[in-house]
């Protein structure tokens, strides 16, 4: 493994193993939203980590910097993007769990998918069933 | 270079643009929005078919936005596989969209109903772009703003199953999408590129072969998760069921498939023949779940009491033939996936809205209470049959050709068992299908249930069901128009 | 086979001609049901006569084709009337046609819907007759399993549902497997899947296994419909839940497509040298014969008088199955001709088990005492019917046992002529006394000795409406003249000598 | 010394993440998460990347903070026990 020189990337799976630890078996809806934010933050940290080399600078032309010991743009620009993304998610998933915690009263996600929906409890199976 | 080359990102951008537009809209004419939303739509699905036959056989047009070459800027790519489907996922949003004015007004609050336009357009500019994008940076970000809308129009009627339902979609789906994130940055690791054709290339020539193979796991289980493949899917009965009835049409009939449609891509434009035995050990295992799901799904949906649910279990068995197609790696099978795509879309998408012409009308959602329904409802009730017949795959629908091919095609990959799989698959499909013809054609239910003889729902949400279901049964007669063309785009891609 | 192959959109026509009738029905209004019921008459006349025209060209050796559509270029939906098909859609045709006649007197009028799934069936299953290759024959026989379906539940008792639910797991399943062999065909016959030649598929492109697989999933997917014994459950079941046209239909046309789709298997598809290869003849041929036994046995026990034909019929279709399992000329002759020959004598059993439920409400056998001198028209033709499943010369089922009796002999198995008697014997054992109950049996004989007193008057003429006698007397008829002459020009032995005779020079 | 920084850094990040995620008090475990956020955009400063650092610093550690405080006094402070 070649690429586990690189101390960054271990880093960034450790955090991203965390966070999806945290998504699948914590069972506090917030507690895995903050886990969804670390996957996030560690795959930009990994996309950083891609661009960066050893002892390179920023990549922004006004100075005078030297262009060949620049580190990758490109990761930067899509982080960028990567970044409002994880926010609307973020947000909006934040919304659902105020209206969710309104409507049933719990952050627990057992008890949440537990709860049985009212419409089933109505009309009991009448009829023969299949012909 | 004529003025055509141009109309795939117009496409794309016209929805998206209408989206961004329609708020104001909203707030200046509120009535009109939900003709306006009709426009970009209508705009991309001319455009569409004025592309087809542009593109030379066995060629794709590749377009650079902004004027970048590819390996910087953002390439659309449209091949004539993705044009097809681009044309499916017009045609279908479209209908959907002339169902949803009447429907709406039943299920999703005044206060909502802008919202909802503009996350409509939202889904089907993101849909196409997701289609069409052939660079894989940008593939993340268009399923990230389908996964967005998708997420909220779930949740639009506000009511907590179906908040409840869109979050267990977001939990499962934002990971998801992260790690599709993470699979693009592997790839571009050890590549240094983003964009499809250039990895392609660069992939066979770099030696990482555990990244990537990493990376198509990844890109499998995130995907997988969207696509709703079999342990991945539970987050879709609840969602696709709990949404408004032209949202699940389009969640059930488009974006799982669009999904699988990436997948697709990313399989073949990517990791294409020369890395195919890196990727076999992953693809078998999809194989795998996708007979899994195939069997699962249909068992689950026969089941089921509530009608809309055991459609979204449907949903999960075809989901199963699509992968089964796709795994075979053979042209016949390809073009059988994809034939099915179109065919699943359109009839599951005119199963969703025939469930929503019985919600809209009667408020009945269970199965039992659909007995002797088309005294009342007979063009619902008609339109709904065609459909079913399509998802059972019986003649002369186009789920009997795409079964043809997806079952050629396993056993021209000698995959003896899937075949297998495959039929079973749809004796389980006529069970459940079968079951609700039955009563709403063959059995008398209540006299006070049906009691007004001759009042079906209104033209605006008959029209697209009908439109739905004779395209099922026109794209089984006139295979002829797509077929040979498929299988020489799909030879093209393997 | 001299391949003249001309265009021609007849075959077509005759296809949609049930249909024109059918949406003329429904552009007509409701309070003119004799008019609408008449149309629909007229459009399987029309259909018949249509087809009929064809016969010089086909007797020349013609064949007509119209190409209907295409998924790719070896894959298409094709219509084309050769010699077997011709002989097939003639038949069932003239059968419907009688049928449909029929069922203006017999069926409810308030169920115009059953003359609208009559039409759609007949244009189906023509479609099946025309159809020149595999693709479409499957397409044609799926669409016709569930057009037949609505024939089947069509009282909507319950016993008439469970009848039709037992249909549809049955035809579902066996529509299945047949789809299954038919792509296994299309792969290992490399794309085609036409009838134009004798034998299709061939050791050269597929394995042992493989072409075994493909006959038997073909053997298991028609054999449903053809009733072969373990897949024979629906059979009893729906012929006495559906109305008696409708039976006949069912057993005269709709089990012989099954019995027509392994024929052509049989001669299109294997081809005869390829099957005495594979020796997986042998498997139909003791099929057929425990079938021939086995149901003969069942039928004896039945006191249902449809359930009694309806085993019968079980049997009968498998005469059908064992003479194209003798690989010999005359085994092939008198088995295809049996279609046409079990198709009349069924057809007219029913009609006229028919008449019997409607002026008497007699469903069972032993309730039916002294009803030849009620009804002594149609009991006259049922014993002609009934005499000639027997084999009695001169009738088309001595024909038929005759034929098969010397194919057995050709082929040098006499054991199939043993199994031949002993299913004559059966016959007898459950016609006769159905006849003996009719004519020498009324109300009230049990003493012995006061049975002349009692003795009912023969009425002629008076017994029932003229559509439901006229159809049971031409078919009785039929059964004795195409008998004494078979081989008249148009009569089966013309139409299907030529294409044995191809086939076993 | 360059590399001993960056590892303490992500000896910060792991710790920070953990103790996040295993926080019983849910506003604590915002708060933790918030001060992640800012180590990481340090981290992302130390790798060359000073936009994306400040967007971190203002999305990551602002917006989202803020967000998840909002979430948490409208719901309930304290995870549930079952």
């Amino acid at each position: 493994m070649r690429l586990l020189h690189n101390y960054h990337y271990a880093a960034a799976m450790a955090l991203f193993c965390i966070g999806l630890y945290t998504v699948i078996v914590r069972r506090n809806i917030i507690k895995k939203l903050i886990g969804l934010n670390i996957m996030e933050t560690s795959v930009f940290f990994f996309y950083i980590s891609l661009g960066y080399l050893d002892g390179g600078v920023a990549p922004i032309h006004a100075g005078s910097a030297d262009p060949a010991r620049m580190v990758n743009p490109i990761p930067q620009a899509l982080i960028l993007t990567g970044i409002v993304v994880a926010l609307s998610v973020t947000a909006l998933a934040l919304s659902m769990v105020i209206l969710l915690y309104r409507q049933y009263g719990t952050l627990d996600v057992d008890r949440l998918m537990r709860e049985e929906e009212p419409a089933a409890e109505g009309a009991a199976g009448e009829g023969e069933g299949g012909a | 270079m004529g003025a055509w080359r141009h109309f795939p990102i117009f496409m794309i951008t016209l929805p998206l643009l209408g989206a961004v537009l329609m708020p104001f809209l909203g707030y200046l004419r509120e009535r009109w929005v939900p003709y306006a939303a009709l426009l970009p739509l209508a705009a991309s699905t001319l455009l569409g078919f004025l592309l087809v036959g542009r593109i030379p056989a066995g060629d794709h047009l590749s377009y650079h936005l902004g004027g970048w070459e590819p390996p910087f800027g953002i390439e659309i790519r449209v091949d004539h596989v993705g044009l097809f489907l681009m044309l499916v996922v017009c045609a279908i949003t479209l209908l959907a969209l002339v169902y949803s004015r009447r429907y709406i007004e039943k299920e999703v609050s005044p206060g909502r109903r802008t919202a909802y336009y503009v996350l409509y357009l939202l889904m089907s500019g993101a849909m196409l772009g997701f289609t069409a994008t052939g660079d894989i940076f940008n593939l993340f970000v268009f399923m990230e703003i389908l996964a967005l809308s998708s997420y909220a129009l779930v949740a639009i009627t506000g009511n907590r199953n179906a908040v409840r339902a869109a979050f267990k979609y977001v939990l499962m789906g934002a990971p998801s999408s992260i790690m599709v994130l993470l699979a693009v940055g592997f790839l571009y690791s050890v590549t240094g590129t983003l964009n499809m054709a250039d990895l392609a290339s660069r992939i066979a020539e770099s030696g990482y072969t555990e990244v990537l193979v990493v990376s198509y796991i990844l890109f499998v289980i995130g995907f997988g998760v969207k696509a709703a493949l079999f342990p991945l899917h539970m987050w879709l009965p609840d969602a696709h069921s709990i949404a408004p009835s032209p949202i699940s049409a389009l969640l059930s009939g488009l974006l799982v498939e669009v999904c699988a449609f990436a997948l697709v891509r990313i399989t073949f434009s990517v990791f294409t023949r020369s890395a195919t035995d890196l990727v076999g050990g992953t693809a078998d295992a999809v194989g795998v779940a996708a007979a899994a799901a195939v069997l699962y799904g249909g068992i689950m949906a026969i089941t089921q009491k509530d009608l809309k649910v055991m459609i979204a279990y449907s949903t999960v068995s075809h989901i199963g033939y699509i992968f089964l197609g796709i795994t075979a790696f053979t042209a016949e099978g390809l073009t059988g996936a994809m034939y099915h795509m179109l065919d699943h879309g359109l009839a599951k998408a005119c199963l969703f809205l025939c469930a929503g012409n019985f919600i809209y009308l009667k408020g009945y959602r269970r199965i039992e209470e659909l007995r002797g329904a088309w005294r009342q409802m007979p063009w619902t009730c008609f339109a709904f049959a065609l459909a079913s017949i399509s998802v059972i795959g019986i003649p002369p629908t186009a789920g009997f050709i795409s079964k043809w091919y997806l079952i050629l095609g396993n056993i021209r990959a000698g995959k003896w068992l899937y075949t297998i799989v495959l039929l079973s698959g749809s004796i389980l499909a006529a069970v459940y299908c079968l079951r609700i013809i039955y009563y709403m054609f063959f059995q008398a239910g209540k006299e006070e249930a049906w009691e007004d003889a001759s009042r079906d729902v209104p033209p605006g949400m008959l029209v697209p069901v009908w439109a739905l279901s004779l395209g099922t049964l026109f794209f089984g007669v006139f295979s002829y128009l797509l077929i040979p063309s498929l299988l020489k785009a799909s030879a093209y891609l393997l | 086979m001299p391949d003249k192959s001309t265009f021609s959109v007849i075959p077509l026509i005759v296809i949609l001609l049930p249909w024109i009738s059918l949406l003329a029905i429904l552009a007509f209004p409701k309070k003119a049901e004799r008019l609408r019921l008449w149309l629909c008459a007229l459009g399987s006349l029309a259909s018949f006569g249509l087809l009929f025209s064809l016969l010089p060209g086909i007797l020349d050796g013609k064949t007509y084709t119209i190409k209907l559509a295409s998924v790719v270029e070896s894959l298409e939906m094709r219509l084309t009337v050769d010699t077997l098909g011709f002989y097939f859609a003639l038949i069932l045709a003239f059968l419907w046609m009688l049928a449909t006649i029929y069922s203006i007197s017999y069926i409810d009028h308030k169920h115009n819907r059953f003359f609208a799934f009559m039409a759609m069936c007949e244009s189906f299953i023509l479609g099946c007759a025309f159809s020149a290759n595999m693709f479409t024959y499957f397409i044609f026989y799926e669409m016709m399993t569930f057009g037949s379906y609505p024939l089947i539940i069509h009282e909507e008792t319950t016993i008439a549902r469970r009848a039709g639910y037992k249909y549809l797991v049955y035809a579902v399943a066996a529509g299945t497997v047949l789809f299954f062999a038919i792509v296994a065909h299309y792969f290992w016959g490399n794309g085609e899947l036409g009838f134009g030649s004798y034998g299709v598929l061939s050791l050269e492109f597929a394995s042992r296994a493989a072409l075994t697989t493909i006959f038997f999933t073909y053997l298991a997917g028609f054999g449903v419909k053809a009733a072969i014994m373990p897949l024979h459950g629906w059979v009893p079941d729906a012929h006495p839940a559906a109305p008696s046209p409708a039976s006949a239909l069912l057993s005269g046309v709709i089990l012989k497509a099954g019995a027509f789709g392994i024929i052509r298997v049989c001669f299109n598809v294997f081809g005869t040298d390829l099957l005495r290869e594979l020796g997986v003849y042998v498997v139909m041929a003791v099929l057929a014969c425990i079938t021939i036994v086995v149901a003969s046995v069942f039928a004896l026990t039945q006191d249902n008088l449809k359930r009694r034909l309806a085993y019968s019929s079980i049997g009968q279709v498998s005469y059908i199955i064992l003479g194209l399992a003798m690989l010999a000329h005359d085994g092939a002759l008198g088995g295809v001709m049996h279609l046409t020959h079990h198709a009349l004598m069924k057809g007219c059993l029913f009609l006229c088990a028919g008449v019997i439920l409607v002026k008497t409400g007699k469903k069972n056998i032993s309730e039916m005492a002294g009803v030849g001198y009620q009804l002594p028209i149609t009991m006259i033709c049922f014993s002609v019917c009934a005499l000639a499943m027997m084999g009695t010369p001169p009738s088309v089922g001595f024909i038929t046992k005759w034929l098969l009796g010397s194919g057995a002999l050709q082929a040098s198995l006499p054991v199939y002529i043993i199994i031949l008697l002993v299913s004559a014997l059966l016959n007898a054992a459950y016609f006769l006394p159905i006849i003996y109950i009719a004519f020498f049996r009324w109300e009230g004989d049990e003493v012995e000795g006061h049975g002349e007193t009692h003795r009912p008057k023969l009425v002629f003429g008076k017994e029932a409406d003229h559509k439901l006698v006229v159809p049971i007397v031409i078919l009785a008829l039929l059964v004795v003249v195409v008998g004494i002459w078979s081989n008249v020009t148009g009569f089966p032995y013309s139409l299907v000598s030529r294409v044995v005779n191809v086939i076993f020079p | 010394m360059e590399t001993a920084l960056n590892l303490t850094f992500i000896v910060l990040l792991v710790a920070t993440a953990l103790m996040a995620v295993w926080a019983r008090d849910l506003l604590a475990a915002v708060i933790i998460f918030s001060v992640y956020s800012l180590i990481m955009a340090l981290m992302w400063q130390r790798l060359q990347a000073p936009d994306l650092a400040l967007t971190e610093a203002a999305v990551g550690a602002g917006v989202t903070t803020v967000l998840f405080v909002v979430t948490v006094f409208k719901t309930r402070r304290r995870e549930e026990e079952e």
